[in-house]
Parts: C-alpha cells; structure tokens; sequence
C-alpha cells in the first residue's frame, strides 16, 4: 500500500474513533437536569399504529403517544379520565356513555371528536385491517360479526357518536372489565385526516405514523424516531392535562440484549432497563438501597401437556409430572427467587379473583400415580420431549425440570429447543409431548386467562376440551350480576380445568426491573405498567436519599 | 480492465439470480410465518394479513411478482415493521454496519498487519513468538466473549469508554470496531507475517540492501508492498464477512446495523427483508470480491499491466 | 596500491547438524582499473566471500571466523552495520545474477534506480532523475525518457541487467561486484552485457569483481583470475597464464569443459521418425488483438536416432516447438507425425500410449521435479503407471534407472532439495528414460547448470542416447552446446526457421546474418581464435 | 543378483513416504509435538470420560447452585450444582467430535473442488466458483433452520451443515493453489508421462498445496467449534444436558462477572486445544515443506 493512503488512513481512524472522546456526563444526569427520562424499552417497536402493532414495547410508547377513553392510575390500576371525563353504564351493564373531554385535541391542536371513535373502531374491526387485537372490541354488539366480515354494516354495530362529545356503546352482555379496555392501544383513537393522506384506512404500511407526519392526542408527541437506535417524544403542548405532566420528553432504547441493557443502566445510560438478567438479581438485591424492583406481574409461565398423544393422554401421568416438580425449589434455586410458584393458570389476586390450588410437591403422590398409569418406577416409560424455544431461561427451568422428573419418577425426558417460528409451528399444530408456554394478561380478569382453555381455541394447544368448561366460561359467568358470583363460577372452571391438568403451571410471572433513584412516579403494579404523566425526575435525589 | 470488471458484473448476474430464487423458495419452505405470533391470531386475521402482503397468491406469481419489484429497485414492504420498505431498513442499517466494518477492517489492517510485519521481521524469536500468539487468542475468542470483557474493562471498571450506542456518545464506536476487528486481525496477522517472509527472502530485498538502504527503508519501501498482497485479497471478502456477520457485536452494544436487521429477519420471517437483505448483501460479495481482485491487481504491476492492454 | 585487499577471509554458517566452512582462509586483491574474476563452481563459496565484505550474507547462521578486507585502507569486517551501511551501494555497488528477480517488480525501474543516489547523496528529484536518465542512456536503455517509469517486467532479461548495472554504478563507486551478471541470459545478450561491463569499467576506470563459473565468459575482459574450490583458493594469476598455463588440474578441468568440437555428423537412417509440418502454435490475446505466433509454419524431420539441435534466443519459439510435439500446449495448426501417427490428433488412452513414446526434459531441474516426491517416487510414478514393471520389480527398475543416469542407490529416498543442480538434472533424465521412450525433447537441459557439470550432462545424454537408441531434440540457445551434441542444427528467428545444417555447416559458413551473431555472440572465442 | 543389490532393494522397499518423512520431521519440532501430545491427551480423555468423569453429567444439586472450585468439585459447579470438570469432559467429547468431523467434511470437499476447478480452468472452473459464490451469499441461517425441519436432529447433519458452510474458503484456497502450480515444470513433466488428470491432482497438486490448506484447517477448527454453540443455541446439533465447549463458554459468558470459573475453565480447555493445534499445525506444515527442511 501508498505510504501515503495508509497515512492517511491510519489519520481518519484515529479522529473518527477518538473523535470527542471526553464529555463524560451521562444520560441520567443530564436527563435529571432536562426532564427527560431514559427509558430502556425491551426492543425496537414494530411501528406506531395503535391499531397495527401488538407487543409490549409498542405499549410503552403508544401509551405515551396517545391516550385512550380511560387510562389507569399506576397506583391502583382503577380507571381514571382519559380523553372521556367521565363515563355512565347502564343498569344492565350493556350501555356505555362515554363524555368526552372538550380540551382533549389532537397534536396538529384541531378538537377530538366522538366520531373518530366510531371511525377508528370502524378501522380496527375492518377484516381487510386485520387487526390482531380487534377482538378487543368484540363485546360490543356486532362487533365480531362486522370484524369477521359476517355483516358489512358499520351502522349495526354498537358504537354511535350522539354529538361532537358524546359516544355510545353497546355491549352484546355485561362485560365488568371493558373500561380497562379503553387503555389498551387497539382501542385509541387515531387521526382520520392524516391516515387518510397517505393511503387507505385498511392499509398497515403507509407512512403515518413517521415523525413528520404523526398526529397523535397523547401526552407527548414524537420527535425522532431512529431506527434500531432511539425514539424521542416530547411533552406535548396541546395535551389537555398538560400542566400535570412533569417530563419534558422520554427517550425510548431498543434495548434487545438484556445484558447490555444492564450495562448501560450501570453506567448512568438508563433510569430503568425493561428487565434484569437472572444472573445479575442475586447481585442487586444484596445492595442497600437496590435499584432492583420486583412485582407480581398478571402472567403464568406454563408447560402444555399435549393430551392427544401418549404418555400425556393419561390423565395421571400428567398429575404426576405436575406433582414431581419441586415448584419451591425451582425458584429458590434457578430462578433466583424471583418468582411465585403457581399450581393453577390464573394469577393469584387477579383483581381479587384468587385460584384454587388441588395439589402440591408431592414425591409419593406422584410416583403412586405413575404406578397406577402403568410405569411403576419409571419401568416401561416410552420416553418423553419438552419442547421450549430458544431462550437461556427457558433452558435453566427445562433442564432442572428434567433432573427433577429423572430424579422423582425415574423416567428420561428429553429436551428440544426450537427456534421461535419453528416452535410456534409445532405449538400450533400441537407437534409436541411438553412444551413450555407464557401467556401475559391483556386486561385484569381471570377471564382473559380462563378463555385459553375453550374448547378448540387458538391458545388451547393441549386437546383440552370441556362442553362443561365452555358453559361456565361462555355462558355462566357473563351473567352473573355481581363480581362474587362470577368469581365463583371462574374458581368452579378452574378446579375442573387443573383437575384435567392440561398444563403444568410452573410459576406467576413477575416484573423485574432497574430504575435510577432518581425517576419517581414509577410504582410496581400487576400490569408492569407505567403512566408517563405520572412520572417525574428529582434533581436532587442523592441529597433526598442522604436526608432519609 | 473495463473487459475484465464487466466480465465479472456479467458473471454475477446469474449468481444473484440463483441466490434469489433460491432464498426466495428457501424462506418459504421454512416452518412458521411472518405472522405467527404467541397469541394466536384467528384465521381471518390471517387471511387479511397475508391478503395485504400478497401472500395469498400463487407462489410463482409472488416469485415474478418480487422479480418485477427487484428491477424497479424495489424490494418490498417489510412485513414485520408495518409502514417501513426494506429499502429504507436497508438505507438505515447499512451506512451503520458499513461504518462499524471499516473501522473494525482498519482496526485489523493495523493491528494485525503490524503483528505479522513485526513477527516476520524476525522469525522464530520471541518478536515472532508473542504477537502471534496473540493473534492466535484473537481467533480463539469469540465476538461474543471478547466484547462484554472489553466492555466489562475499559467500559464499566475502569469507565473510559461508552458500553453501548453508536453516534451517541463520543468514543462508543471504538470498542465494537476491536471486538469485531479481533477476529479478522488475527487472520490478517497470519496472513501478512507468511506473505512479508515470503517477500523478504526474494533477490530483490538483497538488491536494496546492497544499496545500503536502512532496514526500515528495505521494509517499507521494497517488503510491505509485496507482503501485503495477500493480505489485501483477503479484504474482499472480509469485508463481505464483517457485514453479514455483525450481528453479535451489534447486539452486545445495541447498534442499529444491518447484521441486526438481517438476523432479526430471518428470526422474524421476514420475508421480503430476509430476501431485500441477502440481495443486497450478494451483490456487495460480489462486488467487494471484485474490488479486492483489483486492488490485489493494481498493487501487482504485472497485473496491472494486463488489465491495461485488455 | 590495491582498491581491496583481502587477506585470509573465513566465513562459515552455524547449523543445527554442525559449522560448514563456505570461505577458509582466501586472500586476493583488486586494483583499480583492473578487473578480477573469481572463478568456481557453485558452493565454491566465491559469492559468499563477496558478500560477507559487504556484510550481506545473515549472521546468524553465517559468521566471519577471520580475516581482514582493507578497502582504502579500511577493515570492511570491522566496520559496524551503518557504516557499512554507507560504503554499501556508494564506494562498491553490485550486479547480481537474476535480473528477473533482483529487481524489485512492485516498484517503477526509475524509482529503484534513484534511491540509492537519493539515499547516499541527500540530492533533489530532479537531479537524481536527471543522473538516472543519463546513465540508462549510458548503458544503452533506448529512449530512457519514457521508460524510466515502467515497471521492471516490461523490460527483457538483457534490459533488466543493463538497468542493474546502471544502478550499481548511479553512485559513482569505486569497486563493482558482478555476481554471476551473464549467467540467465541468452548469449548474444550475453555477450553485450559484457561488453557493456567492459566499457564502462575502463571508461570509469574502477575496480571490478567479476563472479562466474564460466572461465570462457571472463575469457575477454579478465585481467586477473582467482579460481576456487570448496572454499579455497586452487590457483591465481593473470588471463594468459590461466588459459595458457594452467597448473592445477581443476582449473584444466574447467578449461577442459568448455565445449568447442562439432559432432561428426552420423549418416543415420533417413527414415524419419517425427515429420513436422506447418506447425503453426499461437497463442491467443483476447478478443480483437493478434494472437503471438510463437511458431509459425515450420516444417522439419528428425529421422531414427539422429539429435536435432534447435537454436535460437529466448522468445524465438524453440520451447514451444518441443512442447507442440510433446501436446502440452495447444497446436494452432500444422500436423506432427510420429512414427505415421499424427500426434495432434490423438485422444485419451492413445495419447497417454504415446506419451510414454515422447519424453521430456525441461530446462530448470529445480522447478521440473515435484518437490515433495523423493526420487523413488518420481522414478516409481511412470514405471508403474505405463505397467512397465509391477509393485515388487519396481524398486529394482528404480534403482536400474539411478544406475544408468549416475546416482548413488543411497540416494534413493531423498528429495530434490537435497540435490544439486546437476544431479537433480540427472534425476529428470531418469524419469524421462523411465517409460523407454523413443524420443526425447531436451528443452535447454544445462542451461541452468555450472559449466563442468554442462559437460557431465551432456556426455551422460550422448551415452544414454546411444544405450537408449533414442531420437532428440534438443532445444538450446548456446551454440557451443548444440554443435557439440547436435547431427544437425536448425537456426529459429521469431517462431520461423531461418537457417538449418550439419554443425560444422553452419560454424564454418552461416549464411545468414543471424547465425553470423549467434556465433560472434560465443564466449571465449578469443581463447581459441 | 549380489547380497548389495537386495539390500539396497530392501532399502528402496521399505523407505519412507513423504508422510513417513514428516512425521520424523515433526518429531524434532517440540512444540508440535506438545500440541500433539496435549490433543492426543484431549481426545484420549474424551473417550475415557464415561469411565473417568468424577460425577455424573447431568446429577443436579440446586441447592448447591453455582459454587467456586473447592477440594469436592476442583473446577467449581455450574448453575443447577454440576460439576464443572465433568461437563468440560463431557462437552470436550462433543467439541472435538464436531470439531474434527465437520472440518474433515470441509476438507474433503473443498480440497477436491478447488483442486479440480483449479485444475480443470475454464468454463468449468468459472461455474464452480459461481457455486461457491452463491453458497456464500445464501442466508445461512434459514438454511440450517430448514435442514433441522427436513431432517430432523442428529449429530450427523451438524457436522453436514458445518461442513458445507466451511468448505467454501477451503476450495478458494485450494484453487488459487492449484492455479498457481499448475504452471510449474513439474506438472508439465507429469502431464507428458502421461498420468490422468485425477492422479495428478492426488499425486502431484495436493501435497503441494498442503501448506496454506493445513494453516486453514487449524483455524477452521476452533471456528467450527464456535459455531457449532451457535447452531446449538438455534436449536441444531447437541440438546441440554449433552454440553459442548462452545456452548459452555457461552453460558459463562453471560454470567463472567459473578461466576468467572464458568468462562475461564471451559476457555482454557478451548484455547489450550486451539494452541496445540496451531502449534500442531505450523509444525506440519513445515515438516511436510520438505524444502524448507534444515537437515
């Protein structure tokens, strides 16, 4: 090589990479002084069409982007005015009056009106949309039929603008919990005007939602939005309660690597990581003062049994795998105690709905029950695969599961990881002996855990399948009046489900997360979710934590 | 020289065309789909989606259909991130991984092309001895390992550089550049102290030095060009390699490359990003194969005279 | 007063399997104005003891053991590494060998040829390039102006030297070592490079060591002759008494090998074995550009047993006749009968039976051997292959084979490596006669060797021919060699036979101009003028 | 015939081959021979490890959870209170099988189609290398997602799927080699005898070229063995509790700050191997430059 281009080379590598090294502040102090929170937020999100996107992180932001009918208060999770001031429900719980706020406006400032409710409802139960969540809406009348393409008439369904501020819904029955629905995304309104612009209002993939053309009603609005790198929004000026919010602007991370992300909350990068690495909570919560927050958290980590297919088609075999897991153990050991063992599907106090528990570890139990399914002591066991994508915490509860089966009954299970398609695949067309499952809450009601469970639905995966079961879940409990009753028939379904022992319950989910001292208004709850009108950041946090 | 480059670009056009049918069927062969997702989504959900994506066509009609798009310049919508072309994820990613690439390149270039010049230099000696068996941990230690210890030292004890980012704070790209340049230093390293013996023992280094040329005259001057040819016909496809395979390093310090994108998408099956991707990618293979075969040419005036006459 | 004086130089290399001695004890002297010639074959250690004054041989493995080398009165094996430094490529400058190799090819001639002047004299571009310029013109570069940025492969072997040379002489030195200048170089090349050397040494008035195993080569420009053997000094004096007065019987030896009779053409059969006719093989450029006409219409005949010589220089086409014949380049046009069979046109198991029939044997024995296969397995390969002997006879046949060609059975596991020139010569001889052939090419077989070991070749081939009953070409560019060896010589010019004759023929009356140089080109010839 | 000849016969016979000659060549490198010593104890150990490992691979004491080495476990315990040393044994198995296997695969098949495709030339030579330029350019990971789908899983495909990733450099190599020889002397004096194109290649072009291609070759291995936790991670190849090297290291990894041991032991064991190797490498590859040879 030319002296001379290598020079040269070696002289732009040397300023590119050193460039400004120097300014050593980081993102939280500076971020304190500005009112911006730094906010780790899992992964990059799909996009920013409420109506489009379906996981976690996309919450985070659309939460703060938009605002629904009703939001909820962090601390309690109870329903608080959102863009509706206030709301009436009929006698029969079937009519919904939603009265809009008059200072609730858009961000390009022109006045939110109760027809872009009906118009977005229109959008999000369009088939051609094909929503993933538009069964959100489906208590409302017609609902599902217009969803489903059975009726083409938007007019039947039950939504109605009465005026400008006024909107009414009709419910097919009682449904207690579809106020908090009006907090989840699906349910927000969006700009017609906007949509309407840049295509279809049926079409995913039109450039709405990109910085310069976004107009949303939320408490902030977007800023930047770089892919794989950040998304800022701002505090928005035409937010009816705007004088209540207290941050000037949250920068959201796409922070995929669970380890990185707790580097970066090392290093003043983060006020708080979307979630802590096993090996790393032993470590926090031995800390005084730990930025470690642990909360129960409305989901249940799971292993299907499939029922169609020997040896999980006995019922005792699948008590009796269930029975030999020491659920204590795995999560005082593997999983750090960080975790609840659970021996039903619905997580305890879901709303004050607690589940029944028919078994415990039980070693003798166990291998009785194994004996009397024709395998006395693991003898002429034909072999057994757990199924479990990818994931290095998958792997630490499969593998001391196997030891714990091996150890109790005797008997080889063998595992599979699987790639995340490949194991959907086999899920779905129930290509599997055992196979580990997560379902996480939408809404706080045993209901949204206790559906999995229909016969044939798209989340049942076990062959499980009870006309009794149906009748309780579909028939019984919408029209039970109060809330102890139904309670009572979601306890009756649920000891008739684990009685079937579809699934080996392992434990309730909890929250896990690092958050700087600094960032307040943040409180653990069920939901693991925040309201970012509620959270501040105190600038003087070291001196507040010294006068404690 | 136009006949030879031409020549090339002819050949990879039906190399590409392979690469995209056979990716193109590949992908969808594959168990799962772009829309399968933990909550299971209803049939008619489906239906709409794959409607939308046009998916719901004959597969060969789908196939000339992205054929169509591909001469237009167009690759598609990406399915997993409603409302993005891949073109734009491409547009977005790439100028990152480019960047991460030739530094990570020149990181090696340096690192490893003086290791082997010194090594060679004096063979069999500790001179030899000691970087090379360095380079020999560089290829030893994964991406994976070499960047969360880097991280753990210069990022977190001792608090000198940035764990993560890219652009966002000053110093963060130093540490990706060594952890994927490590690998390929070490290579190179090899690479260049075999090409530099080979070179020094040549008549004419003797030739220089009965000129009474200085030592470090003979090496500069008469030994690196020759020496690092070999080298530099290894940057072509380093080069390729570096990016199709940054993804572990972007992921350790979360920068928004294409190596992500790329891996994100076949974890996602995403079809028209899986294919936007490796289209892209082959055609810079190709293309950085080419480059480093006329770089490697130009260096070597033998070479170079050919192409001339051509 | 001498330029140099070396008295009682000893240098030796430090192995592993213990100290070779390479110089033991040699004294000689070098006047200014006067040429001496150190004469001896390879491993004689004449080039190390040149090199060692310069300190360019590597220490370790190498060490001077003693001596002294009084340059102007300096101890040249006393002086540290940047003082040498400074004499090196300043007050004595060298030529080496290869011109093809010791030059650099990444680097354009006039940036080669300047360095040492920029480095020694600290002077502008401009007048390093301006100096550069004068001294191609000097030693007869055609127009330097535009070619002093082109790259040492653009120019021929004879050019290259011609730039070596005036490299070596840029800074004005006072003393020149040629090492072996002439040896890779036709002989009309040849000859002119050591005209030019000549010349420029008197012109200069410089001292020069001139280094060579050829006596005939110094034969014109010598004024004073060292001959060493192993190390030592055999014999010194002055031109006349070596040539005329040899007293050691090495140095007769080397005198002796100088080739100079022509064979006695033998009458022979007239049948002939190979009819060449219209041979045309060229070598395609690419599309819309001529191809080379390396041969170009040639016809001739080699009857039963007769030795044909083909003579021309480097680039004249002679090798790719021989390889035309053999089918290892692709014949153009033309067709070769051997033995009524037209070779061009044969196939699979046909052309594999006539293989064994038409052997060769290439110019460099260095490159021509496998170098990972020992001499048993080169020799084994083509007498199992051709089924003529089976896995028990074959070690037999090998070690018949080094019989016949002259190399000890000991040798029989080693590898090339371990050879000399010659005897892996031998070796390559022993392979082609493995398969029995009928017809052998010997494409330049002892142009890469010492002059006394020429002569072992060329005898061992003439006694073999004879065993073997075999027909040859032989392909040289050296006259001498050819006459020596040759029935009957053909004369090539640019892919075309210009001339053809009985050896004596054509030395006695060449008709052509062409001939006529090649043979003024001979060196040595003012010995038995 | 005299008792000379026979004894020289004999010596002609019973000789050495060029192998036989490296081999007492390496002898004298000692560091060769201590890589070769150390793999040899490697691989040893790695059969023996049924019989020798002081605790069952896959026996959990959760209890006990990840503990530091102590006079019970010499290399400390993992996560579920498994001894270390047991698992580097027992993953040491699978790494160097994979290692070793897949890498053969790859030199098998690249050495043979570079070597032909250099030889060869031409259109022939200018189609193979397009094969080997679209098998670069396809996205391997979907490709080794589908073969776990057809195939299923086992070691075997493994070994296949690295394999056929690995061999492409290989045959690049190969070629360019190839290339380079091919207009040497030697080759020229073998076509004249004579001998087929495939012999050739065997005889004549591949020992030749062995240098570059066993340098390669001691650097594929420790690549193979990375990759091979990659796939493993993906769901091909090995299934917990089978462990492998690569894998070990890469749960190490994630917890290097609070159980170091995890990541150290099972480096050493990897980097140990690759130093033998490299040692092991250069050392053949010098004993069989037989011109390089000092003797």
């Amino acid at each position: 090589m030319q002296p001379r281009i290598l020079r040269f080379l070696l002289l732009v590598t040397a300023v590119s990479l050193l460039a400004a090294c120097g300014s050593g502040e980081s993102n939280v102090t500076s971020g304190n002084r500005e009112g911006i929170l730094h906010f780790g937020n899992g992964s990059e999100p799909q996009g920013l069409d409420p109506h489009v996107v379906t996981g976690v992180p996309e919450h985070f932001i659309v939460g703060a982007l938009f605002e629904g009918l009703a939001t909820k208060n962090p601390y309690t999770l109870e329903p608080e005015p959102g863009v509706a001031q206030s709301w009436d429900i009929s006698e029969d719980g079937r009519t919904i009056t939603f009265h809009l706020n008059p200072a609730a406006k858009w961000s390009n400032g022109e006045s939110m009106s109760a027809t872009d409710y009906v118009w977005s409802w229109q959008r999000l139960l369009s088939p051609a949309l094909g929503s993933e969540y538009a069964y959100m809406l489906f208590p409302v009348k017609n609902a599902e039929a217009f969803s489903k393409g059975r009726i083409t008439d938007f007019s039947l369904v039950g939504v109605k603008a009465l005026d400008d501020l006024t909107l009414q819904v009709t419910l097919d029955e009682r449904t207690p919990y579809f106020i908090q629905l009006m907090d989840h995304y699906s349910t927000f309104a969006v700009h017609r005007a906007t949509i309407e612009k840049f295509g279809k209002a049926t079409d995913r993939f039109t450039p709405w939602t990109r910085v310069e053309n976004m107009v949303s009603n939320g408490a902030f609005r977007l800023k930047t939005w770089q892919l794989y790198r950040r998304i800022e929004v701002e505090k928005s000026d035409t937010y009816w309660d705007r004088d209540n919010v207290k941050l000037n602007g949250i920068v959201f991370y796409p922070t995929e690597n669970v380890v990185s992300e707790e580097r970066m909350f090392r290093v003043g990068q983060l006020h708080y990581t979307a979630s802590v690495p096993l090996g790393k909570i032993p470590v926090y919560q031995e800390m005084a003062d730990t930025p470690y927050r642990q909360a129960p958290y409305l989901g249940t980590y799971y292993y299907l049994l499939n029922t169609t297919r020997p040896p999980t088609d006995k019922l005792k075999v699948r008590q009796a795998l269930s029975m030999a897991v020491d659920r204590d153990k795995l999560n005082k050991t593997v999983l750090q105690g960080t975790n609840i063992s659970a021996y039903s599907i619905t997580p305890p106090d879901t709303l004050g709905y607690y589940p029944p528990k028919l078994f415990d570890y039980d070693v003798e139990k166990a291998r009785q029950l194994l004996a009397e399914a024709g395998y006395p002591n693991g003898e002429g066991w034909p072999g057994l695969e757990l199924t479990y994508n990818t994931s290095e915490d998958h792997r630490k509860v499969a593998v001391a599961l196997q030891q714990m089966w091996q150890d109790a009954l005797n008997i080889q299970v063998t595992l599979t990881n699987q790639e995340w398609k490949v194991y959907l695949d086999s899920i779905t067309e129930m290509n599997f002996q055992i196979a580990r499952r997560g379902w996480i809450g939408d809404y706080v009601d045993p209901n949204n855990f206790l559906d999995l469970f229909l016969a044939g639905g798209g989340n049942n995966n076990t062959g499980f399948a009870s006309p009794d079961y149906d009748a309780m879940i579909q028939l019984e409990a919408p029209q039970a009046a109060t809330r102890e009753e139904r309670y009572a028939v979601f306890y009756q379904a649920e000891t008739l489900l684990m009685e079937q022992m579809p699934i080996i319950p392992l434990y309730t989910y909890t929250s896990k997360h690092l958050l700087h001292p600094s960032a307040k208004g943040m409180p653990p709850n069920l939901m693991d979710w925040t309201n970012f009108k509620y959270v501040w950041l105190d600038k003087d946090w070291q001196q507040a934590s010294k006068g404690d | 020289m136009w006949r030879f480059i031409s020549l090339r670009l002819l050949q990879a056009i039906p190399v590409i065309l392979v690469v995209i049918t056979v990716t193109f069927f590949l992908v969808r062969i594959a168990p799962g789909g772009p829309f399968d997702s933990e909550k299971a989504v209803t049939r008619e959900v489906k239906a709409a989606l794959e409607t939308q994506y046009k998916l719901n066509l004959p597969l060969f009609q789908q196939y000339t259909a992205y054929l169509g798009d591909l001469a237009h310049g167009d690759l598609g919508p990406s399915f997993k991130y409603p409302g993005r072309s891949v073109n734009e994820l491409i547009a977005a990613g790439f100028p990152v991984t480019a960047e991460l690439g030739f530094y990570a390149l020149l990181v090696a270039l340096c690192i490893g092309g003086l290791a082997g010049i010194i090594a060679a230099l004096r063979p069999n000696t500790a001179q030899d001895y000691v970087p090379m068996s360095l380079a020999m941990i560089g290829i030893c230690m994964p991406s994976f390992l070499l960047g969360p210890l880097l991280v753990l030292i210069f990022g977190i004890h001792l608090d000198w550089l940035p764990v993560s980012g890219w652009g966002d704070i000053p110093g963060d790209k130093i540490l990706p550049a060594i952890t994927l340049g490590a690998g390929y230093a070490a290579y190179i390293a090899r690479l260049g102290r075999a090409g530099m013996l080979e070179v020094l023992s040549q008549d004419y280094i003797r030739t220089a030095r009965a000129k009474g040329l200085p030592e470090w005259q003979v090496v500069l001057k008469h030994s690196l060009r020759g020496g690092l040819i070999p080298v530099v016909a290894f940057l072509g496809p380093a080069f390729a390699g570096l990016l199709a395979g940054s993804f572990v390093v972007e992921t350790i310090f979360q920068i928004p490359g294409l190596g992500r994108f790329y891996v994100q998408a076949a974890f996602n099956r995403d079809y028209t990003m899986i294919l936007g991707t490796t289209v892209f990618l082959s055609v810079l293979i190709v293309l950085f194969n080419l480059l480093s075969d006329i770089l490697a040419a130009w260096m070597n005036p033998r070479l170079r005279a050919q192409f001339g006459n051509n | 007063m001498s330029l140099l004086e070396v008295q009682d130089l000893a240098v030796s290399f430090v192995t592993r399997n213990g100290t070779n001695t390479a110089v033991d004890g040699i004294s000689f002297g070098v006047e200014l104005g006067k040429i001496t010639a150190i004469i001896g074959e390879s491993g004689s250690g004449k080039s190390v003891a040149c090199y060692s004054l310069l300190g360019l041989v590597p220490m370790p493995p190498g060490r001077i053991d003693g001596g002294r080398a009084l340059f102007e009165g300096r101890d040249l094996l006393q002086l540290g590494e940047s003082e040498l430094r400074k004499i090196r490529g300043r007050d004595i400058a060298m030529i080496f060998q290869d011109p093809m190799t010791c030059l650099n090819p990444y680097m354009t001639i006039g940036k080669q040829l300047m360095e040492p002047l920029l480095y020694h004299h600290k002077v502008t571009g401009e007048v390093a390039r301006a100096r550069a310029l004068e001294l191609l013109e000097e030693v007869g570069i055609r127009d330097p102006e535009s070619t002093i940025d082109n790259f040492p492969h653009q120019f021929s072997g004879g050019m290259r030297q011609r730039v070596m040379i005036a490299m070596a002489l840029i800074n004005e030195p006072k003393l020149l070592i040629a090492d072996e200048p002439t040896t890779a170089l036709d002989v009309t090349i040849q000859a002119q490079i050591l005209k030019l050397i000549a010349e420029l040494q008197h012109k200069r008035d410089i001292g020069v060591i001139f280094i060579s195993h050829d006596l005939a080569v110094v034969a014109d420009i010598a004024d004073q002759i060292v001959v060493m053997k192993q190390g030592k000094i055999v014999e010194t004096g002055n031109r006349e008494g070596i040539f005329h007065n040899a007293q050691h019987p090495y140095t007769k030896k080397l005198l002796a090998a100088i080739p100079t009779d022509s064979k006695q053409a033998r009458p022979g059969t007239v049948e002939p074995l190979i009819r060449v006719q219209n041979l045309c093989t060229w070598f395609e450029q690419g599309k819309g550009k001529e191809p080379v006409k390396a041969v170009n219409n040639v016809s001739f005949d080699i009857n039963r047993g007769e030795v044909l010589g083909l003579v021309g220089e480097s680039g004249s086409g002679k090798s790719t006749i021989g390889r035309s014949i053999l089918r290892l380049v692709h014949v153009t046009s033309g067709q070769v009968m051997f033995d009524g069979t037209d070779v061009t046109a044969l196939h699979g198991g046909e052309l594999k039976h006539m293989r064994r029939r038409m052997q060769m044997i290439f110019q460099d024995p260095f490159a021509s051997l496998n170098p990972r296969m020992t001499v048993y397995d080169t020799l084994a390969e083509p007498l199992l292959l051709h089924g003529i002997e089976d896995r028990k006879s074959v070690a037999q046949g090998v070690l018949k084979l080094m019989d016949d060609v002259g190399l000890a059975r000991a040798f029989v596991r080693k590898y090339p490596h371990e050879f000399s020139g010659g005897q892996r010569q031998r070796i390559a001889i022993g392979r082609a006669l493995a398969t029995r052939p009928e017809f052998i090419v010997a494409d330049e077989p002892v142009s890469a060797l010492d002059v006394t070991i020429q002569a072992q070749i060329l005898d061992l081939m003439q006694q073999l021919g004879r065993e073997y009953g075999l027909t040859m070409l032989f392909v040289s560019h050296d006259l001498a060699v050819v006459r020596h060896l040759a029935d009957r010589i053909l004369v090539l010019y640019k892919g075309e036979v210009v001339e053809q004759g009985t050896g004596t023929e054509l030395f006695e009356s060449p008709q052509q101009a062409y001939t006529q140089r090649l043979l003024q080109s001979i060196p040595g010839r003012s010995l038995h003028a | 015939m005299t008792t000379q000849t026979i004894s020289d016969i004999a010596q002609a016979e019973q000789g050495t081959s060029l192998w036989k000659d490296a081999w007492l060549r390496l002898r004298k490198n000692h560091l060769a021979v201590f890589g070769l010593v150390l793999l040899v104890l490697f691989v040893i150990i790695a059969v023996l490890t049924p019989w020798i490992a002081p605790y069952s691979y896959q026996a959990q004491n959760l209890e006990l959870g990840a503990s530091p080495p102590s006079a019970a476990h010499w290399l400390g315990t993992d996560i579920f209170g498994r001894d270390l040393m047991t698992q580097i044994m027992y993953g040491g198995r699978i790494s160097l099988a994979v290692g070793f296997v897949a890498t053969a695969v790859a030199l098998l098949i690249g050495v043979t189609w570079g070597a032909v495709a250099g030889y060869v030339g031409g259109r022939a030579d200018a189609v193979m290398m397009r094969l080997v330029d679209i098998l670069y350019a396809l996205p391997f990971m979907i490709f080794i997602v589908l073969l776990t789908v057809v195939f299923g899983r086992n070691m075997l495909l493994l070994f296949l799927a690295i394999g056929a990733v690995e061999w492409l450099t290989m045959a690049r190599i190969m070629r360019g080699q190839v290339q380079s020889l091919r207009q040497q002397e030697f080759v020229e004096a073998a076509i004249s005898l004579g001998l087929s194109p495939a012999t050739l290649i065997r005889r004549h072009l591949v020992p030749n070229a062995l240098g570059p291609i066993i340098v390669y070759t001691t650097l594929t291995i420790p690549n193979v063995m990375l990759l091979e936790a990659f796939l493993s991670f993906l769901g091909l190849g090995i299934q917990p509790p089978q462990t492998s090297w690569g894998l070990l290291i890469s749960y190490g990894a994630e917890t290097m700050e609070e159980f170091p041991w995890l990541l150290i032991f099972p480096g050493v064991a990897l980097t140990l191997t690759l130093f033998s190797l490299n040692f092991l490498g250069d050392g053949l590859r010098d004993a069989l430059d037989v011109r390089g040879a000092k003797d």
